[in-house]
């Protein structure tokens, strides 16, 4: 259930080179929507984000969100790339890359991608605050299962 | 069967996994997560909230009434916050 | 009314130095959203595309929906390219970029933004054929019309 | 007032821009079509289907009911197929 557009890594990434992959050699494609999520520093109050996953699932869950992706919209080509470890304010923790003939299946199908990363790719994050005080698990939020439920049927 | 924990369910369980032999009653995923509750301070820290904890058998999400019979590996984390 | 987020060129553009001028510096971003507008060789038929703009207007009308998308998401910056001139397939032709602390705003800004720019940004493209027959303009496309109206109110 | 054409009514007129002086009884963009139509057979080419046209006064879209008064450009072009 591995997709060959997914990585799961400790490493940078550059979203440049991913979205270059998709599109090289080729001129069907007419739209390409690039996400990156970044990690804020709250207003200062946070020194890292440290993110757990589960390996071996984390790879194939976040595949078979990429297949069902490539089953709803018209994809020339999709890559996602979630990171782990330890990730400093400012530094990217995830992209979503996708490619297709016309922008509104590009646009949906990168929307969808980061909704259902959100809710069902098993990764966790921790925060170590500046203070040094607190180490707290992030909560998971119900707007991000409201989004994902957008997509439902 | 493996039991393998994420996130704060390891740290309460104070253990990335083990390997577990339920008893032939224990048969869904609640009913394992029942019989664990039972193990110690640490299991009833990580499963009192048990409506909130995710399981996963085999790597694939499943829900509560799931059977467990002929899993290799299950997981148990709190929901997941990636992206 | 010409917004310093916004340019309209004959050259190309690289949406990474665009994206990478949003976030420089800052903690605060957590999204951003690249789209890039591609031309497309429609199945080998296509030669080129030649897009005409009214110099002045274009700078002025992206600059207004540039505006427009900063009043309705609350956003950490965006940038709007586009191109005109000869432009031959798998060349890009448009670039928007929004940033923004949470990955909605950034994704709706973005896809609004492409809906207005398609809609009401005074750029015309003629399609020249690789058969050197006809050199037609595109016509507008009633999807693009519906695709803005859902943004209304 | 200066008139300037884009895409095919550009094509059609058969100039990029010129100046009009038209008489008083031109209020509404609608007004300066239609006498624009009686200039020759390129305008009323270029306006035939007069409800595809769309027009700006002062670089900004304005209906067809907009008055030109005051205005120093107005511009005539098809609809929009950038992005």
């Amino acid at each position: 259930m591995t997709h060959p557009g997914v990585r799961v890594q400790a490493e940078g990434f550059d979203v440049a080179a991913e979205s270059a992959a998709l599109t090289a050699g080729r001129s069907d494609i007419g739209a390409v929507v690039a996400f990156t999520g970044l990690c804020r520093d709250e207003d200062g109050t946070l020194a890292a984000l440290e993110i757990e996953h589960y390996p071996g699932m984390a790879e194939e869950e976040v595949g078979r969100v990429a297949a069902e992706a490539e089953r709803r919209w018209p994809l020339a080509g999709l890559r996602v790339v979630h990171r782990f470890g330890r990730i400093r304010p400012g530094e990217p923790i995830v992209c979503v890359v996708t490619a297709s003939r016309h922008r509104q299946a590009a646009f949906e199908a990168a929307s969808f991608l980061m909704d259902f990363m959100k809710t069902r790719a098993p990764f966790w994050k921790k925060e170590h605050r500046t203070d040094g005080t607190s180490r707290d698990w992030v909560e998971a939020k119900a707007s991000d299962d409201a989004a994902t439920e957008r997509w439902a049927g | 069967m493996k039991a393998v924990y994420f996130a704060w369910v390891r740290e309460r369980i104070g253990k990335t996994e083990e390997v577990l032999a339920p008893p032939p009653e224990v048969v869904s995923v609640a009913d394992l997560i029942g019989w664990l509750r039972g193990r110690g301070e640490g299991y009833e820290a990580a499963f009192e909230q048990a409506g909130a904890i995710r399981a996963a058998l085999d790597r694939s999400h499943v829900r509560h009434e799931a059977p467990i019979a002929g899993a290799r590996e299950i997981a148990f984390f709190p929901p997941m916050t990636g992206g």
